[in-house]
């Protein structure tokens, strides 16, 4: 990826500066503060999810909906899907200008990046937020174990 | 009384000269549609320079090779080139720092139009250069026609980025300026840095403000390949750093 | 040159827009960056497909079993593997990153290969426990 | 803030025509060089008229970024000093062959042109107080000659580098055309009516080879500017670059004007041994010590007083001596030592950074611990384009060229007169640079454009032409090789009258080669190997210039030191010497093309004396 092109900036030409929001700046700072957040998040996260317990093996519908049951992990699932989605955006964004040199590639990579950003993150965020972790009819035997309790 | 010879180089008893192969990426304009690599042997003394290897080719075999030179001993910075896939000033390279069992590879620096073999077009490089108000701007003359006062450690907030050649070995190392080429690049970074934390300059907002582009400091992915190319020394992802600073501070 | 116009006119001149020069030999730097970046994109893709999975869990418990079932198979497990891989190098190398902009760039090769070392160790924390997981059922 | 803000106004829109594939341009100043010289020329001429700058080179490619230890000014930051002792010690420096009127005007106008440059912004090492520092140089003194004075002003040992880049970033704020990697060839000159009814031929513009495309421009103008730098390559071992192949100087010499003071080379002392890289004399004003063989410091024979700061002519022929009588270093005894170990590491890596890294990259040296091995590298050409104190090109003793100046190395004001002062010349280019600039833009307002005569491109297309399809089988390097060997060996700090003579007669033969060279690139774009053949040109008419001025001063004064007359002469040779081509170069006999005449020196308060340092 390195050895991509020899002679650009033919003919020499750089957009004018424009005005408003500078996205590169706050864009840019949002990359480290949200870095240093997500951190904390994914790396607890990958910890609950496949480090205690029995791990990975022990991912099911039961256990997304116990802790999404509690107020805690909803919170820290929303967080970490907003940082984390947007900051995947904004890194996709930075490597679309790199590589995409014609203006309508660009533009059209840059809006399917935006449109999958936001797509998922309502849907993300509606999941969150509507979850019945007991669903009626479902089979209890997949329900967290605090379904059969209520 | 008779004049003492000095062509002996400086270096202890028979050094030996060994021979160098030198594999050149040659381009012409005029004949070639896409440059090519050939092959030239050349027998060197360790103590030798790249650019006295080219020089060696040039004079002695193939008159036509191109690549720009002047001083010879790394201050004009007119020869950064990519020898064995880095940046580097071939007037500054020496023989024995390099493998030379294995075959030197010499081509034109990247991510400029490359004109002919070696050299590439600098225009592009100097307009970024000159974007950025790379001049004092003080608006006050000091009274006395004397000199402005400057303390020593105010002079040396920005020593280092004053000893830029502009050679663009660093600019043409980055592998964000190779990817679209409208990056400012390290080196009118470097130019900028210079002048932001100069204590006599009143222009620092400007500066700062034009480098706070699309194409500016942002674009720094601090990969360091041009701090490692820089041929001065410059701390230049650290001078980028300092610039990103001054522009969330909104002052030097 | 004096005017614009002569810099464009010595733009027509160049011939050649190939490549095939040699492959840049960065340094330090720029290999963290290049895996910086793959891992990135890798996570963002991964991203993409994890939340569509978990949404099924609105669907119903046993849609999301299914999918998640094939989380569990040792070829995924090897997949995971590589895609704590990731992130962690990405944290880690984040956190160089950060660290570069904001405190000191003079140390950037040192905390590369601390950054190398924090992995390994976090590899080797998760790796092992996370096989017998996978591989115990 | 406004105030200062750059001025970007494109400059009148100069008109440029093509011709016949010949490109035309029309300016009122055309500056040739970009140099610390012409940039100091194009900042005062630029904003008052258009002005257009030829430089061959990139103009922070320029030598004068080379220069290394400082500019001389006696501010008296330091120490008690004033430009009447500086006026001294450039005259005595120069062994009394100075033109006193015009050392005058540099001591005194030293003290603006530093100013000038650290209000444009030249990061100039301070004082604790805040001022500009100032460091001891070779042959300045305080009180004519009592003690080493503190003169030298400086920004590390990159004062050269610093001065260029800021001469071209004020030159970026004011908008200046330049036009680089433009050859100049030649002068164009356009037969006139003169003031007494003659003919005379006045410079009406210059022919300039585009490196990039190979194309002919001729830029018309009414004021030109010589600022091409110097001509070291016609020697071997020089701390010069590989681009100072004196064309400027070629170029008016070529036109049957005169070139002043040619015999005069100044072989710097302390160039990295075999390689010629300088090392600066600030390193010996910061208290260096040059030793020989047995680690005697020999300097305390030839120059009691001031010793290893003695003037670079005498440093220079002391270290030469002590080789010569079998005290030199190294395994083939040839050269000294320039000992920098007791300074400490703290004064080398702050006050002489580069200087340190040359060693140790170029000869695995540490001057830190180790002596670093150096021996006299050509370094300055004192001679060249003889001018008045107001940089107008002289066309004989006191005629004046109307419309014609040169400043910087390539002109001899004669402000160093046999030999220079260390930082008297980076003195020179922003004294001279800048009235050069000042006289051509005022002289370019009120003067007319003098009609091009027909074809002005004529000669420099058919050179280029026959170097382009030269079927020869010289090769280029080989004659350049054996003329630089040839200089060095026996032109060099010492001459005598056979070894000139031996000089000459290489040179012929020399020349007869030329003819019959080989340019092996036939292509348009970038043809460097053509350029180098039209360099070598110039080499050759240059250093017989210089041999035949040298052959013809039978003296010993300064940068030149007959061994066959080691005494200086004041009776016969208290005069410049002004040489003149004027039949075919290529006959046998330098006599029967090259005529040499004499200028007097202005001498204004100081009589010559002995020279003791
Ligand atoms: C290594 C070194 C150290 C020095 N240190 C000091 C010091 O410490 N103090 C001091 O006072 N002096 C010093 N000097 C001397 C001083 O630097 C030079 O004499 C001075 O810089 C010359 O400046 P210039 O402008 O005349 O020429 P240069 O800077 O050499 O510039 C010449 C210009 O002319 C252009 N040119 C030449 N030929 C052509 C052509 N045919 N067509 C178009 N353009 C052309 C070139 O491109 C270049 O831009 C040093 C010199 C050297 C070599
Ligand atoms: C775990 C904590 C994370 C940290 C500390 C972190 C840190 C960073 C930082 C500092 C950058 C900016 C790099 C630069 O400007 O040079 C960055 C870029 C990026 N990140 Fe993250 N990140 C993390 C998680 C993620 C996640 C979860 C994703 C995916 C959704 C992601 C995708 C990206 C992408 C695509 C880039 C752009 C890469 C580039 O421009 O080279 N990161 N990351
Ligand atoms: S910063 Fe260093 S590498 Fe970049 S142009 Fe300046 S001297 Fe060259
Ligand atoms: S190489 Fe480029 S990415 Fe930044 S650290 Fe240097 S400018
Ligand atoms: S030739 Fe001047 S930097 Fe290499």
């Amino acid at each position: 990826m390195t050895t991509t092109i020899e002679a650009p900036r033919s003919p020499y030409s750089r957009a004018p500066r424009g005005r408003g929001v500078n996205w590169e700046k706050w864009g840019w700072i949002y990359m480290r503060v949200s870095g240093v957040v997500l951190i904390v998040l994914i790396f607890g996260h990958l910890f609950v999810n496949l480090m205690v317990g029995e791990g990975v093996s022990a991912l099911n519908f039961g256990f997304v909906a116990g802790k999404l049951a509690d107020p805690f992990w909803r919170v820290w699932d929303i967080v970490m899907l907003w940082l984390a989605l947007i900051h995947g955006g904004n890194g996709m964004r930075t490597l679309v200008n790199d590589y995409a040199t014609a203006r309508l590639t660009r533009g059209i990579l840059k809006l399917a990046i935006l449109g999958a950003v936001v797509v998922l993150i309502v849907l993300g965020t509606l999941v969150v937020f509507t979850f019945d972790p007991c669903p009626a009819g479902a089979p209890t035997d997949l329900l967290p174990l605090f379904c059969q309790a209520s | 009384m008779s004049t003492a010879t000095i062509d002996q180089p400086a270096a202890p008893e028979a050094i030996e000269s060994f021979t160098v192969t030198l594999i050149i990426r040659r381009f012409d304009p005029e004949v070639d549609d896409e440059p090519r690599w050939q092959d030239f042997d050349v027998e060197m003394f360790p103590t030798d320079r790249i650019l006295d290897a080219l020089h060696k080719i040039k004079w002695e075999q193939d008159g036509s090779l191109s690549f720009r030179r002047s001083c010879a001993h790394g201050v004009c910075g007119s020869d950064a080139m990519r020898i064995n896939g880095r940046n580097r000033l071939a007037c500054k390279t020496l023989i024995k720092d390099l493998d030379v069992t294995k075959p030197v590879y010499v081509e034109a620096i990247k991510g400029l139009p490359l004109e002919k073999d070696l050299i590439v077009d600098m225009e592009p490089f100097f307009e970024s250069f000159k974007e950025v108000q790379p001049f004092l701007m003080a608006s006050s003359k000091p009274a006395d026609g004397k000199e402005r006062i400057q303390t020593v450690a105010q002079r040396a907030r920005f020593d280092d980025t004053t000893k830029c050649i502009l050679c663009a070995a660093c600019t043409s190392s980055c592998p964000v300026f190779w990817t679209d080429g409208q990056y400012f690049g390290p080196a009118a970074i470097v130019n900028a840095h210079r002048f932001i934390f100069d204590s006599r300059d009143e222009n620092a907002a400007v500066r700062l403000d034009i480098l706070n582009d699309k194409e500016g400091v942002w674009r720094c992915r601090t990969t360091f390949n041009c701090t490692e190319a820089c041929p001065r020394g410059i701390q230049v992802t650290q001078a980028i750093a300092e610039v990103k600073q001054a522009i969330m501070r909104g002052k030097p | 040159m004096p005017a614009a116009g002569t810099v464009t006119s010595q733009q027509q001149k160049t011939t050649s827009r190939r490549p095939a020069g040699t492959l840049y030999r960065g340094r330090e730097g720029m290999w963290s960056w290049v895996l910086h970046r793959i891992t990135g994109v890798a996570i963002f893709f991964f991203l993409l497909v994890h939340i569509l999975d978990t949404a099924l869990v609105r669907v119903s418990p046993e849609a999301y079993n299914t999918v998640i079932g094939t989380y569990q198979t040792p070829i995924m497990g090897l997949g995971e593997v590589a895609l704590v891989g990731a992130i962690v190098f990405h944290a880690f190398n984040g956190i160089r990153i950060i660290l570069i902009d904001f405190w000191n760039a003079k140390y950037s090769k040192i905390m590369f290969y601390v950054v190398v070392g924090l992995w390994v160790l976090t590899m080797l924390a998760f790796v092992p426990r996370h096989l017998i997981n996978v591989f115990s059922h | 803030m406004t105030t200062d803000a750059p001025v970007n106004t494109p400059a009148p829109a100069p008109t440029s025509t093509v011709v016949d594939g010949v490109h035309y341009h029309q300016y009122d100043v055309v500056i040739v060089g970009a140099g610390g010289a012409g940039m100091r020329a194009a900042i005062e001429a630029g904003p008052q008229a258009s002005t257009a700058v030829i430089s061959k080179l990139y103009p922070t490619r320029s030598h004068t970024g080379a220069a290394q230890g400082g500019m001389a000014a006696a501010l008296a930051n330091v120490e008690e000093d004033n430009w009447e002792w500086h006026t001294f010690d450039t005259v005595k420096g120069g062994d009394y062959l100075v033109d006193q009127d015009a050392a005058e005007i540099l001591a005194k106008e030293a003290i603006d042109a530093v100013i000038d440059l650290e209000n444009m912004g030249l990061p100039f090492n301070r004082t604790p107080e805040g001022k500009i520092d100032q460091r001891r140089f070779g042959g300045h003194t305080r009180d004519h000659g009592k003690s080493a004075v503190r003169r030298a002003c400086y920004a590390a040992d990159r004062t050269g580098h610093m001065i260029l880049q800021t001469l071209y970033q004020n030159c970026v704020k004011r908008g200046i055309n330049f036009f680089n990697e433009y050859y100049v060839l030649d002068l164009v000159m356009t037969e006139v009516d003169g003031p007494d009814g003659k003919k005379i031929k006045q410079p009406s513009g210059v022919v300039a080879y585009d490196l990039a495309s190979g194309e002919l421009h001729v830029f018309q103008a009414k004021a030109i500017i010589f600022a091409t730098g110097g001509f070291g390559k016609i020697y071997k071992t020089t701390s010069n670059a590989h681009t100072l192949t004196g064309d400027g100087v070629g170029i008016i010499w070529r036109k049957g004007l005169p070139l002043e003071d040619m015999e005069f080379f100044q072989f710097h002392p302390t160039g990295l041994a075999g390689l010629g890289i300088l090392l600066t004399e600030g390193a010996r004003g910061e208290g260096a010590i040059l030793r020989n063989a047995s680690g005697e410091r020999f300097m305390e024979k030839y120059a009691p007083t001031i010793k290893d700061l003695a003037p670079r002519d005498i440093v220079a022929r002391s270290m030469v001596q002590e080789v010569a009588e079998g005290r030199g270093a190294g395994p083939n005894k040839d050269y000294v030592y320039l000992d920098c170990t007791h300074l400490g590491a703290e004064v080398l890596e702050t006050k002489l950074p580069d200087i340190t890294e040359f060693a140790r990259t170029y000869l695995g040296v540490d001057p830190v611990t180790e002596p670093v091995p150096v021996m006299p590298t050509a370094h300055y050409a004192m001679g060249g384009i003889p001018t008045n104190v107001n940089a107008e090109v002289l066309r004989d003793n006191t005629t004046v060229v109307p419309g014609l100046y040169a400043a910087g190395e390539c002109a001899c004001v004669s402000v160093h007169g046999s030999n220079r002062l260390g930082t008297n010349s980076l003195l020179d280019i922003n004294v001279f640079g800048k009235r050069a600039g000042n006289n051509a833009v005022e002289y370019a307002k009120t003067a007319e454009f003098i009609p091009l005569p027909d074809d002005p491109a004529k000669e420099v297309r058919e050179l280029v032409a026959r170097l382009r399809d030269s079927t020869g089988t010289e090769r280029i390097a080989a004659i350049r090789k054996e003329l630089q060997d040839t200089m060095d060996a026996k032109a060099q700090v010492f001459r005598t009258d056979e070894s000139l003579a031996e000089v000459t007669h290489i040179i012929h033969q020399l020349r007869e080669r030329y003819m019959n060279i080989a340019v092996q690139d036939k292509g348009r774009r970038f043809n460097t190997d053509l350029l180098e053949a039209i360099e070598l040109g110039f080499l050759l008419d240059l250093a017989e210039v210089v041999v035949f001025s040298a052959r013809n001063r039978k003296e010993s004064r300064g940068g030149h030191q007959r061994d066959d007359y080691p005494k200086r002469d004041d009776e016969n040779y208290m005069k410049h010497t002004m040489a003149y081509l004027t039949g075919d170069p290529h006959s046998a006999e330098a006599g029967d093309h090259i005529d040499l005449d004499w200028k007097p020196v202005t001498i204004t308060r100081y009589q010559p004396m002995e020279r003791k340092y």
